[in-house]
């Protein structure tokens, strides 16, 4: 799906976006009821790289500063972090960091934060990006993972057809929609047949001031353990006070 | 006889994760939270036939520095390297959840130390390791929201990478030594993927002075560069929680104009001799290679604060 | 009427042929292959100097170039087979027979081909036994050489590399041999002359400086507290026990180990300047923390060791240096050093049996000797005394009788389980295994259990020195295997007899606490350390930084 | 992964008064300990969960040896290895006793 046919099912009533440099893009768009929605994105499957990541940040730093609380709709189509040698040595880290940081602070200072991831995200692209918004919504098509498969066998030194065999078993370490779903990343999966006007205009009503993925991801079983041993922190932090 | 630039006390790289704690803290106040006995450990591991550890290689809890109460999270990066993963991530989430909850609370504590020792997603768990990073961001962005700094320590074997060094760049001050290292695609797998002509990850050299914690305190990437002992950690960690940039939109702003700014002064160069000569290094070509009190020195001539984080 | 000058006439024919490619002495780079073509004769015997170190890696690939139709069953005779162009040789046909040392990284392909017949071996030797038979049945008819930069007659300035060069240019240009050397640069005139002009008869300056392989850094950043154990209980139970000034160490961690324990632990127990003064030894960087705090009084190398260079010019009364001021080492001369004038040798191994033999040879691997061999025996030539020595000899003897004389202290080290939880201590080597797999006459052996003295593992000392007959030195070894089946097999009365006879000696009965055993102890913990030690004078290769 | 549990009978309680303590890493050939003073008088309780596989027959006899060295009764020893050596593995053990004897 181009950027174009999915701002045009998302925002029926019109959208005024354009292409900024290094695969980016901005603008705004217009809700059914004619409310602004501020449109961030990244296209072509592009590897982030600083000169992106300091892009896309400096567009929402100029839609926080206006002031407004204005919702902001990200579109994700990346790759993962660019890798090159000069990328980490300019400290990739912090640009990556810096546009989660400004994602999560649109968020904090009261705007509506929803991605919606219509191509690729991996690795540290996908932390900086899809899953730096409040909510992330994947179209169907859509390929987030944190690494493939191939590497994820070179790393933990196990043969290809073991690790697709386990993941049958699990969706704890697989990419794709489907295991990052029942881990929590993804809030709902868009197909063909839905209606994205109506969809993305109710998930931006939804309250998302906490991070609920981990419980997401307990309902969905997909990771049964990480929000009861976070609420075990928790609880105990209090009483190792005393 | 020994020099004395030789470090006699305990060394931070060397350490492991609770030897880190024990020095950092005052002594007989560190409270660990969900520790060994609880038995509170990965489930994954066992579908791959690896032995769990205790407290998955990730022990949180809270003590006093200096006679003020922290919050402390300390990775191992000697167990599985460090990896951000389901139960390890969790614990994090949820002592940083818990910080933010007591902010302003008789429970409130002054700052959260952060050891990182970490290669990053732990694999075998990716999917769970993944979003830990993420809701470590978020929960460690809310932490810094309610006023209460975030001071990460990185010096250990593992270094900080991939979600691991974008999480150190969240926090609110980097403290980092010689042997540290901070980076997002670790140089073999740069190497993997594009050649050695790209990235030759066995040049040691290179990886450190591309990655390594005098290149990042240089260009702005941490914030205190310490002598590689514990005690050194110590004294820094103490030092950095009252000085600390606020979780804001100037400071955002100020972000965006210190990293667009290195993009363009630069963004051409291939190493980082190359930006220190651009920036005014007397003998770029030595840096990699002086004592750590020359090294401070020089650091204390440029003066290369910024409260841009 | 025989012709008793055809050596001398042969050579005159392969000067004449290959004059076209050279100017004078000089060959450019680009003509060297054509060169050695005009030189080298198919049969003939060639030195392609090669050692654990240095490499004449330039006329190496030049010589694999070569078309085996025109030159082919070369028998190669050189200390070490270490480049994957050595082996290309003998796959590609130009080489047939194989008479060496020293395999390191190719002692798999070396396997391999002997496996598939490729390779004819003659024989494994130790160094000097190697370079014994270039002046006796192995002299070769072409050496390729590597020095640092010759002027254009040839004189050669080989520089703290020179190792085996001296002895293959010896062996070769006074046997009407040819002798190519390549060099890093040619110069006007060479900072000194290490072997003179007119024993070479080619020079080529080659694309990029002749390879050195680090072999002799240690990273203290590896030494584990079993090493550090072990090191203890060596001090204590050897080194304090015989008190050998004149020694040669082995390149493994744990005597890396004992290296950095020297200032600290050695300290503590006296030792400076009762023990290890005077040394056969390469450059390991982690003996600079024991020359820096007075230890060392002098020590002579087999090579040199990348990045020690600017060290030990700075350390001459300890390092033989010439008058240009850089480091002059000699393979032939130290090994020699090591065989006859040192008091002891310490080092690992990877096998040991039930009668103290040790390999480091596995089922499909084929290292080589290098020097262990001849470090790791008695010289039964040897009559000057010492008290190490002596004192050795009279415990193998049970007393001090008139003709009792000395022993060298063998000592070797070893973990009692080695990567991947092998046991080190086996009831077969596999190296027998491998010598009936390859019809080898001579199963390959580091040191036969006859030569060793003691050895040391995390359990204790062995001391074979007062074993009395056979069993005695099986159940010594037993009683220090540990918990491998070799260990755990022992008759436990006999090895507490021995216990008391002191035959075995363990951690506590030498008063050594193994929860002491801790890298705190060491001098230096880092690479970085000892380039601290060092007063910034040891630039190590930038595979063992982390800064 | 294996895992079996070993039981033997010490000389004498563990002296002090420590409840619990933990030592080592599970790096590559390490292992980590978890000592808990859980078991009555005398008894010794080890449980092995060890990346090694058959190993069970050195692991019993560790453990007979330093039981006899240590006595250490009423401790339940628990422990993930990952291929530590034997001798790394009584040193832990002994580190182990020693940290909880002398914890308050």
């Amino acid at each position: 799906m181009t950027p174009v046919e999915l701002l045009t099912r998302l925002f029926p009533s019109g959208h005024e976006v354009v292409a900024g440099p290094f695969n980016t893009l901005a603008g705004r768009a217009i809700l059914t009821d004619g409310a602004a929605v501020e449109i961030v994105g990244v296209t072509d499957g592009a590897p982030l790289s600083p000169e992106i990541a300091i892009e896309l940040a400096g567009s929402i730093i100029r839609i926080v500063q206006d002031g407004k609380k204005t919702p902001i709709v990200l579109l994700i189509d990346t790759a993962s972090q660019r890798m090159t040698r000069r990328d980490e040595m300019l400290g990739l880290n912090e640009y990556l960091a810096h546009l989660a940081k400004v994602v999560t602070l649109a968020g904090l200072s009261g705007h509506r934060t929803v991605a919606v991831l219509y191509g690729a995200a991996a690795a540290g692209a996908f932390i900086a990006t899809a899953l730096a918004a409040q909510t992330l919504i994947t179209i169907d098509g859509a390929h987030p993972s944190v690494m493939d498969l191939p590497s994820i066998a070179r790393v933990t030194k196990l043969p290809l057809e073991i690790l697709e065999k386990k993941a049958e078993t699990t969706p704890i370490f697989a990419p794709g929609v489907t295991p990052l779903a029942a881990t929590g990343a993804v809030l709902e999966n868009w197909t063909e047949a839905d209606n994205f006007s109506d969809r993305i205009e109710t998930v931006l009503t939804l309250e998302a001031s906490s991070d609920t993925r981990d419980t997401l991801g307990e309902e969905r079983g997909g990771r049964k353990v990480a929000h009861s041993v976070a609420l075990r922190v928790a609880a105990e932090f209090g009483k190792a006070a005393r | 006889m020994i020099p004395e630039e030789i470090v006699r006390s305990p060394s931070w790289y060397e350490s492991s994760a609770r030897n880190r704690i024990t020095g950092l803290l005052d002594a007989e106040t560190f409270r660990e939270i969900l520790g060994p006995a609880e038995r509170v450990m990965s489930p994954h591991l066992e579908l791959f036939d690896l032995p769990p550890a205790f407290d998955d290689g990730v022990i949180v809890g809270r003590g006093q520095l200096d006679g003020k109460p922290v919050a402390i999270i300390a990775q191992e990066g000697q167990f599985m390297g460090g990896t951000f993963a389901e139960v390890s991530g969790a614990k994090i989430v949820g002592l940083l959840r818990a910080v933010t909850a007591s902010a302003g609370t008789p429970d409130g504590v002054s700052a959260v130390l952060l050891l990182l020792d970490t290669g990053g997603v732990r694999l075998q768990e990716a999917n769970a390791g993944e979003l830990a990073v993420s809701e470590t961001v978020r929960a460690l962005l809310g932490v810094r929201a309610a006023g209460i700094p975030v001071v990460a320590l990185v010096g250990g074997r593992a270094g900080a990478f991939g979600g691991g060094g974008i999480v150190t760049a969240c926090c609110s001050h980097v403290v980092i030594s010689e042997q540290g290292r901070i980076s997002v695609t670790g140089p073999e797998v740069i190497e993997t993927n594009k050649g050695a002509e790209e990235f030759d990850s066995r040049d040691r050299a290179l990886v450190w002075r591309i990655t390594g914690g005098r290149s990042r305190v240089l260009l702005g990437g941490a914030d205190s560069y310490v002598k590689g002992d514990v005690a050194s950690f110590r004294a820094a960690a103490a030092r950095s929680r009252n000085a600390a940039p606020p979780f804001t939109l100037e400071t955002m702003a100020a972000e965006q104009d210190r990293l667009e700014k290195r993009l363009s002064s630069y963004g051409d160069c291939r190493d980082t001799p190359e930006i220190w000569a651009r920036a005014g290094l007397a003998d770029p070509a030595s840096v990699p290679d002086i004592d750590d009190d020359a090294f401070l020195a020089l650091l204390s001539e440029r003066e290369i604060k910024h409260d841009a984080r | 009427m025989r012709d008793w000058t055809r050596q001398k006439t042969e050579r005159a024919t392969r000067m004449d042929a290959a004059a076209p490619f050279a100017d004078g002495k000089v060959v450019a780079a680009d003509n060297a292959t054509d060169m050695l073509r005009r030189v080298i004769k198919s049969g003939d015997r060639v030195c392609l100097e090669g050692d654990n170190q240095k490499q004449a890696d330039f006329l190496a690939s030049c010589l694999a170039q070569v078309d085996p139709a025109d030159i082919h069953d070369l028998h190669i005779v050189q200390s070490g087979l270490v480049l994957p162009e050595h082996l290309d040789l003998f796959r590609l046909g130009i080489a047939k027979k194989l008479d060496f040392s020293y395999s390191g990284p190719q002692s798999g392909a070396i396997a391999r081909a002997l496996d598939q017949g490729k390779i004819e071996l003659g024989a494994i030797h130790t160094y000097i036994e190697l370079f014994a038979r270039y002046y006796v049945d192995l002299t070769p008819n072409v050496a390729l050489i590597a020095g640092v930069c010759a002027d254009r007659d040839g004189n050669l300035y080989t520089g703290p590399n020179t190792e085996d060069t001296p002895t293959i240019v010896e062996a070769t240009a006074y046997k009407s041999g040819v002798v190519i050397a390549q060099v890093n640069k040619i110069v006007d005139k060479v900072p000194r002359v290490d072997i003179p002009g007119d024993q070479i008869d080619f020079v080529v300056e080659a694309p990029r400086p002749f390879y050195v392989e680090p072999l002799f850094t240690r990273d203290p950043g590896a030494v584990t507290d079993s090493q550090i154990l072990m090191a203890m209980i060596a001090l204590k139970g050897i080194y304090a026990e015989y008190r050998p000034k004149r020694l040669n160490h082995g390149i493994g961690f744990a005597t890396a180990a004992i290296e950095l324990l020297l200032p600290t632990y050695g300290e503590k127990l006296g030792l400076r300047g009762e023990v290890a003064t005077h040394w056969a030894l390469n450059p390991h960087p982690t003996l600079i923390p024991a020359i820096e705090s007075g230890w060392v009084e002098q020590i002579h190398c087999f090579g040199s060791e990348v990045g020690m260079d600017r060290y030990m010019s700075a350390r001459p009364d300890v390092y033989f240096t010439g008058k240009d001021g850089t480091l002059r080492s000699n393979r032939l001369m130290c090994q020699n050093a090591g065989l006859y004038a040192c008091d002891m040798f310490i080092g690992s191994t990877l096998q040991i049996d039930l009668a103290g033999n040790s390999s480091t040879v596995t089922p499909d691997r084929i290292a080589g000797f290098g020097g262990a061999p001849n470090m790791g025996s008695d010289a039964h030539g040897r009559r000057h005394v010492s008290d190490a020595w002596l004192k050795a000899g009279r415990e193998a003897a049970g007393g001090a009788g008139p003709l009792v004389r000395g022993r060298k202290l063998v000592v070797q080290m070893v973990e009692t389980f080695g990567e991947g939880m092998k046991p080190a201590f086996v009831e077969e080597l596999d190296s027998l295994a491998l010598a009936r797999k390859l019809n080898m006459e001579l199963a390959p052996v580091m040191i036969f259990g006859d030569d060793v003295t003691h050895i040391v593992t995390e359990e204790g000392i062995a001391n074979l020195l007062l074993c009395r007959n056979a069993d005695d030195v099986e159940q010594a070894i037993r009683g220090v295997a540990g918990y491998t089946p070799v260990g755990m097999a022992r008759d436990r009365a006999k090895v507490e007899a021995l216990r008391q006879r002191g035959v075995i000696r363990r951690p506590e009965d030498l008063g050594v606490d193994p929860m002491e055993a801790n890298r705190n102890l060491l001098a230096a913990r880092s690479i970085r350390d000892l380039v601290t030690w060092s007063d910034g004078l040891y630039s190590p290769p930038s595979k063992f930084r982390n800064w | 992964m294996e895992t079996f549990t070993i039981r033997a009978r010490a000389r004498a309680p563990l002296p002090g008064t420590g409840r619990q303590a933990i030592v080592g890493v599970v790096a590559s050939g390490n292992l980590e300990i978890l000592l808990e003073r859980s078991e009555t008088d005398n008894d010794v309780v080890v449980d092995v969960a060890t990346s090694a596989r058959g190993f069970r027959a050195v692991w019993e006899a560790v453990v007979a040896d330093f039981v006899t060295r240590s006595s250490p009764g009423g401790v339940r020893f628990s422990i993930h290895d990952n291929g530590a050596r034997p001798d790394t593995v009584t040193l832990r053990l002994l580190q182990g006793v020693k940290l909880l004897e002398t914890q308050p």
